[in-house]
């Protein structure tokens, strides 16, 4: 990030560009599009050293949206197009917006990479268990039955876990939220922003017209406490609509347990800094109906980020040899001079 | 003329030797050998000493064979010569045969009369098996009769000389028996030996043993020769007379794209960003550009082409010089990637280093059979301008050249070599620094009147901004989009009209690029035009056929797209064209296709180069 | 002559009409307003009438806009007529216009004094801003001189007729009317409402409320024509007199290619394995082969078009027939896959249904700019053949007979279709399911003297050999291989041959396919040639222009590689040769490469396909 | 796997092509090359069923010298090519041999979905930590600051676990074993040939050209039994030289712990069938130098298989629709006569 803030303090208007917005009425993009907009101002990055990189998808829309720079590149390909935009210039605060095929069918590759680098990177992976933009087919997060234009029949293929496969991929910072969650979502946002390093946040999205149901365990106002673990660093995994129920180790097994049956201390006490990345991996499993669904920061631990690295190194050349000096170059090794 | 640091007095009054304009020599043994090492260092002293060098070697195919086998065998050859060179030479005079296979593999090329020296003390059972023997051929009479055979047991000599070198394996020891080869070659041709023991001192600085072992075999090597005098006499190629002045290297083409991309940045004065996927036999440039991170150069060894094409465009997109490089299968995987490039219209350059193929094909081998593809392997009209050097120094001037084209048109650049440049070597005048020219490569920082697809008017180009400018944010991407605001449209008219700017700006390079130049007669019978590697042999033969007195005129390719604007009125004026090319027809075919005249083919597709012999045999079977 | 049992006796004795031969509706309105499907029932209705028909829908770009707005509108336009029919028509003589948006996007559109129908009620301030426009044009005197203005308060006429269906919300209610518009314009027309009402009975059969409200909204838009007698009179397009006999039914580019590739599967006798990755707009093949799982079809929705198309590799040496499709970026992702499918010789179809380009750019428009990708988008010397159907129906046809030469010629074959002929529709003779010839696909089980690149004398095909087949194991893979034995080399004339051979099994492949059929003079002065989905267009402008008088004759492309072996013969019989195409010049590109012929060329590049009259402004002005 | 078992016992012999094998005197290739002719004749697997899909890489290079059906394909995308032939005919015994730059590098998209599906595939990776054929550059499992061709100043890429990225990536099966360790690499090959599903081996592999001293921890008989974790269903996890240490929870972390010290009681007991992956991801993060490595099957599940689901699909719609008539396909919908 640029040492000199931009003195000029920015608004959300500041963030909105001229383009129409084009996603279906009541399409969850639009709350993280808006949320977006409405933090960006308070990180105190000038707006130009901000880059919006996405693949294809309807959420790759997105950064046509946002007044700042953007790429708007090619199915899921955006991890590796923002780790050269941000190794050619590591002042730059690179975010990209990606979906679940995008991300993790085409893009697997891409996706794994570059958190294993720990590139500066925020990555946001607009998640609706669903290909919204090319009408409807499965996705590698649809559920297993899971009926759809390619699956008639329903779904054969076991979904991934995308926190999973970040946690595995050595992800520095996982963290999950949802679109109609503005609060959170916020929060979230301004986390992966402060990160140093890769930060990977899977936003629950809905698609409703073509998987509208997907998250309404987590969104129905009957269930979704029950089913949503709020995770706050440093204290013990308590939910449910009345904070009733909490989570502690059962072996090796995480369980839930009534609060009015055991004591607090039994919990097990968040730990997002946890080195070993078993605990946030154990977290990233946790999922209906027996286990509530984490949401929050699972991990976030700091490690040098890959463009740091890079350009370390290339300091390290400087000082080791001397700038580079062309003439010097072409002359090592042997040569001869014909007068 | 050529002052000659390294040549000692002692090899100034060489007079005795019978004396060749130029010699060619293979070493061929197995990958364990060093025949590479070998051939470089012979190479390099004969171009210290004032000759013509060029190179040719030809690894083993990318699976280690067992030692011993045809498959396992490393070869290097290399042509030196008291004139200009244009090739590593169709045949050696001078074959060194470290094993069976070697003698088998590579006997019939040499010339009639040549010599042949051969390690006895590899002919053992085991290898001649291995190699496809029944017998024992150098115990058959009178099987090497037209050559003169050299037999020498090298192992045993080799341990002998190192006898006391108690520090190191036999193992280790018999290492060495490349480099009294290498001493029995430099007696021969009268050749010093200061250069190689230097070599050996630096390389092998923290092993002194190894140093000395090394340096003992070396003169061992030497002095035999002159114990034995096994040859019908000693050999002096003399240094060239007239060369231009300068300081001289030798280079090869893989090195001196490494040169040109770092010069380029330099000259340019930004950051280069190399992203890259090892690949045979692309690797050599990413491995050289790691150890310059002092020119501030970032290489990104990414996860596979299509993450390193990727990794260009962003790096471009924020600003840096960007390159990436490939063979066969890479390129193919690019494709998708390009074309974002195409449409986002930023500069960087895409080197492909051609390899056998289709598929995997031949990796280790040459071929020229993907210039159709680089001109149209991609989905929808994307046109992109193609350069390709002709040799492994011109690679050099080219790649600087492509970055220059990309900068200043604004578009991707492909740099078209092949594996026999990018591993041959030929000496490179090393340019004068300062004398190069900057590359203007302005980010536009002014907001007024800005838009992302407004143009220059001579080039079309659109101006490259990048993030961290402060009121010029914009967005781009591979939509379809209106030119001038770079709007996302599906407009049918604002569709058509950027294909055809695009296309557009991409012929108006012509503009700037050299007029195609001929050696040789203004019209005539024939026109012999070649692109790429292909240049020495074609230079060497349509040459040789002048002095014969045929009417023939030569020109050679840099830009395939677009094509020098002299070339339509050029192949005019010959009754016959001819364009001898290592694919199955490929810029033939695009020449019938853009000036729609009839066009002679010499094909060859055997992942090796010409022959300057095939190219006179072509050439006088067409005049004839 | 056409019998139609769902023509009921009322609409027989219509006489009052006015009488056309054909006529084009354009149905345009919001994504949700149901356009596609109104198209769809008015086409079905007048091709199950006796017409022929030809429907172009225009799917909104791939972002779905906010209602109102002109890149959210969905467009069907529907050609029917009493003669043959080769175009969805170059432009409506009636426009319905749902919505402010589709009347400004469509009007200029609009043949003049032609009929304008739109629904008042969505002419809202919103509406209006929405579609760009500062006042009312409904409200604008003379703003619709030229044309027949009809408005209609659809959406309060609707709402009307569906008063009482309590149990439907007013969302629901609203819905209906597209079903009232179709009324309207089927009594405009004179069609019986049967089919669709049928059609409601089917969709909706689980929504018996759906299917009243439906109904009855379609009803009362009929009657609506009846009362309000808007329009100067109503039009009778008569059914076709001369139709060959049989069953007929609508099929689109899409639907055609499924059946064809079904239908190749079951007349090999062999599963079908399809690998494919969503992408506009193939994305209707994977999900037309995935509902057909009782016909052994295995449908994989892979992560990827890489995955694709290995996967099909993978099912292809396992022994099933199979293919892929995609589109733009995705055919460039397979290209290095597509190689080793070359190089391993085995039997499977990849379709390419072309859209704009380059890059992503306009994924739901029509292109033909992938040709030259087709041909030579790989690395090194890499023949495929080509095949591209010219209509809807004849996808069919050459899905069928991608398979076939496929499966005969042991290689990979493109399918080159494109967004155009893969949406529209046009009626289709439904084949004798018997009389269509059996596909030779024998494995070979006999060990005896087996040989994995043995080959076939007169298709230089290898043999099929699949895992489960005792004695005949084998190992098969990209790299340099000797021709026969098929085992891995690197030798120059192995590489050399297997290189030509590959050439001279998909050349000889002229030898199974039909010559050039040529409609119009033997020759002459002008011969139009053309590939893919532009045939109807090139077919009316071509026959329309020989009606003039103009020797002009027309030949039409299905075979792009190998070309035909009568094509040079036949491009020599005309002083002139046009191509018209949907890009920069790709045919014409390759007819000058390959015949050195000049070509004159009409192309466009506007994700649209041509009109009629383009062309023969063309024709007209090279002969004028 | 076909049902009919060839009565002719096959030996070692019959595995082997007349190619010559072609790695590097001394290559730890040539111990698997000769432990996997060893196993097959064991199977009972008539050798006509059984199909070798490699990548490109010194590994891939194996099928050439198996006397089976094989195919050498192209980089990275083995495992893709392998669901084809499985999908085609799920009567054959289909494995795939890849390296760590081809599985894990260019690869790695495929190899996460060819596991997540569960494809019945046996998928062996052998781990150099080396680009072997392009003749040594730094690949995905390379140690941070591993100088390699391509990084003369050390790399500055994290290495990827292969086992943690496949137990996230939902396998059914994930074991390691070493080249040199033949009796160990037979069992396990044995073991993953049993699994129905994908099986997910591990192979440390000594690249003695390029790497030879990427595995002496595990291959020096000084160290390496302390650096050995041998895992045995339902058995306690013990290791050391003199099996005098052992590993248990402490809290959300495994410790080692000296068996003199500590009840046996106390240790983690091994469970490879074990539903929540989260253990197995556990075991999959011990690394030396703080903890063993661990060798054996790490996770052993059984789950329905892509190839049986798929066909199951086709046997369903023959079911409920009949056999697929082509006649009545093309009349659906709309038709009308013309005579
Ligand atoms: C190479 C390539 N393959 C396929 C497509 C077609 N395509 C575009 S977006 C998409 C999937 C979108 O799903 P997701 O990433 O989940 O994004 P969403 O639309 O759901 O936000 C596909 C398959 C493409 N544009 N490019
Ligand atoms: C598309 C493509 N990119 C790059 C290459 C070059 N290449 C061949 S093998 C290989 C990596 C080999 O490493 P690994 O998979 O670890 O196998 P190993 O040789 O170590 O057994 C690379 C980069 C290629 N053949 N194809
Ligand atoms: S299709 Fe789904 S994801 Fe796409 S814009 Fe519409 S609601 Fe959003
Ligand atoms: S380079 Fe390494 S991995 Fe490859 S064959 Fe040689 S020792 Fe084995
Ligand atoms: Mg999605
Ligand atoms: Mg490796």
């Amino acid at each position: 990030m640029s040492e000199v803030m931009e003195e000029k303090t920015l608004t959300r208007k500041d963030f909105v560009s001229d383009q129409e917005v084009r996603w279906c009425p009541g399409c969850g993009d639009y709350a993280i599009l808006a949320q977006m907009q409405k933090v960006l101002p308070d990180l105190g990055i000038p707006r130009e050293n901000i880059v919006f990189v996405s693949g294809i998808g309807c959420s790759s829309r997105f950064p046509y949206y946002m007044n700042t720079y953007g790429v708007h590149s090619i199915h899921g390909r955006a991890p590796a197009i923002a780790t050269g935009v941000k190794s050619a210039n590591p002042d730059l605060s690179v975010w990209v917006i990606t979906g679940d095929g995008d991300a993790l069918s085409i893009g697997g590759n891409h996706f794994l990479h570059c958190l294993r680098r720990n590139v500066d990177l925020k990555v946001l992976l607009f998640n609706n268990r669903i290909y919204g933009l090319t009408k409807g087919q499965y996705s590698p997060t649809s559920l297993e039955g899971h009926r759809t234009k390619s699956s008639p029949m329903g779904s054969i293929d076991y979904p991934l876990h995308p926190l999973s496969v970040a946690v595995s991929a050595e992800a520095t910072f996982v963290a999950r939220t949802q679109d109609t969650n503005i609060k959170h979502l916020s929060q979230i946002l301004q986390r992966a922003a402060a990160h140093k390093g890769t930060a990977f946040v899977e936003i629950y999205q809905n698609c409703v017209v073509f998987n509208p149901t997907a998250w309404d365990h987590t969104t129905d106002s009957d269930v979704k406490d029950d089913n949503i673990l709020y995770l706050e660093d440093g204290k013990p995994l308590i939910f449910g609509k009345d904070r009733d129920k909490g989570i502690r180790m059962n072996g090796l097994q995480p369980e839930v347990v009534n609060l009015s049956d055991v004591d607090e201390q039994e919990l097990i006490v968040h730990n997002e800094s946890e080195d070993n990345p078993h605990y946030a991996y154990m977290l990233s499993r946790m999922e209906d109906p027996h286990m509530p669904l984490p949401f929050g920061v699972l991990r976030s631990v700091s490690r040098p980020t890959y463009d740091e690295l890079l350009l370390d190194q290339v300091d390290q050349a400087v000082e080791q040899k001397g700038r580079g000096d062309l003439d010097q170059l072409f002359k090592s090794g042997d040569t001869w001079t014909v007068e | 003329m050529a002052e000659n640091p390294a040549v000692s007095e002692a090899f100034d009054h060489e007079h005795l030797a019978d004396e060749r304009r130029s010699v060619v020599i293979l070493f061929s043994g197995d990958s364990g050998d060093g025949m590479q090492l070998t051939g470089d260092q012979f190479t390099n002293t004969s171009a210290v000493l004032g000759n013509d060098v060029s190179t040719f070697p030809d690894f083993p195919a990318e699976i280690r064979a067992p030692a011993g086998t045809i498959p396992g065998l490393s070869g290097f050859q290399v042509n030196f010569s008291a004139d200009e060179l244009y090739t590593a030479g169709d045949s050696p005079q001078v074959l060194v045969a470290m094993n069976p296979a070697a003698l088998k593999a590579n006997l019939s090329e040499l010339d009639s009369g040549g010599i042949l020296i051969v390690n006895t003390d590899a002919f053992t059972r085991n290898n001649l098996r291995k190699a496809g023997y029944d017998a024992n051929p150098l115990e058959e009479e009178n099987a090497f009769g037209e050559y003169e055979l050299v037999k020498v047991p090298l192992t045993t000599l080799t341990r002998n000389a190192l006898e006391d070198i108690d520090s190191l394996s036999t193992q280790a020891r018999d290492k060495c028996k490349n480099a009294f080869a290498l001493g029995l070659v430099y007696w021969m041709f009268s050749r010093p030996l200061e250069n190689t023991v230097r070599f050996y001192q630096t390389k092998f600085a923290k092993m002194p043993d190894v140093v000395e072992a090394n340096t003992r075999a070396l003169k061992a090597g030497y002095n035999y020769g002159d114990t034995i005098e096994a040859f019908s006499g000693r050999v002096r190629v003399p240094s060239r007379a007239v060369v231009e002045p300068g300081i001289y290297r030798r280079i090869t083409g893989n090195e001196a794209v490494v040169y040109g991309l770092v010069t380029a940045a330099q000259k340019a004065q930004l950051p280069l960003f190399y992203g890259s996927y090892p690949i045979t036999p692309a690797s050599p440039i990413l491995e050289g550009l790691a150890g310059l991170k002092n020119f501030d150069v970032r290489t990104f060894q990414a996860e596979d082409e299509i993450a390193a094409m990727c990794s260009i465009i962003g790096a471009s997109f924020a600003g840096s010089l960007s390159a990436t490089a490939s063979s066969g299968p890479g390129i193919a995987l690019k494709s998708e990637a390009i074309n974002l490039a195409v449409v986002m219209e930023l500069p960087m350059v895409i080197i492909n280093v051609q390899r056998g193929g289709p598929s995997t094909g031949l990796p280790t081998k040459t071929e020229q059979a993907d210039l159709l593809e680089v001109l149209f392997g991609r989905n929808g009209e994307s046109p992109i301008p193609v350069v390709a050097p002709a040799t492994p120094g011109e690679c050099f001037f080219y790649a600087l050249e492509a970055c220059r084209i990309a900068i200043r048109h604004m578009t991707p650049v492909f740099l078209l070599t092949d594996g026999y440049i990018a591993n041959s070597s030929e000496p490179w005048k090393i340019p004068d620094v300062d004398q190069i020219e900057e590359i203007k490569a302005g980010n536009r920082t002014d907001p007024e009147g800005y838009q992302p697809y407004m143009r220059e008017a001579e080039t079309l180009a659109r101006p490259w901004v990048v993030p961290g400018t402060p009121g010029l944010e914009h967005r781009v991407g591979g939509l379809g989009k209106q030119d001038v605001t770079g709007n996302v449209s599906y407009d049918p008219e604002d569709h058509e009209h950027i294909v055809k700017t695009r296309a557009a700006k991409v012929a108006q390079i012509a503009n700037f690029i050299s007029p195609l130049q001929i050696d040789g007669p203004e019209e005539g019978d024939l026109l012999v035009l070649g692109w790429g590697g292909t240049y020495g042999a074609i230079r060497e033969a349509v040459t040789r056929c002048q002095a014969k007195g045929y009417s023939v005129a030569r020109g050679h390719l840099r830009s395939l797209n677009p094509f020098p604007s002299n070339l339509a009125d050029v192949l005019k004026r010959y009754r016959r064209v001819l364009v001898p090319e290592l694919n199955m027809g490929q810029l033939a075919f695009l020449l019938q296709a853009h000036y729609l005249v009839e066009v002679e083919k010499l094909n060859k597709v055997q992942g090796r180069p010409f022959q300057i012999r095939e190219i006179m045999e072509k050439i006088e079977a067409l005049l004839d």
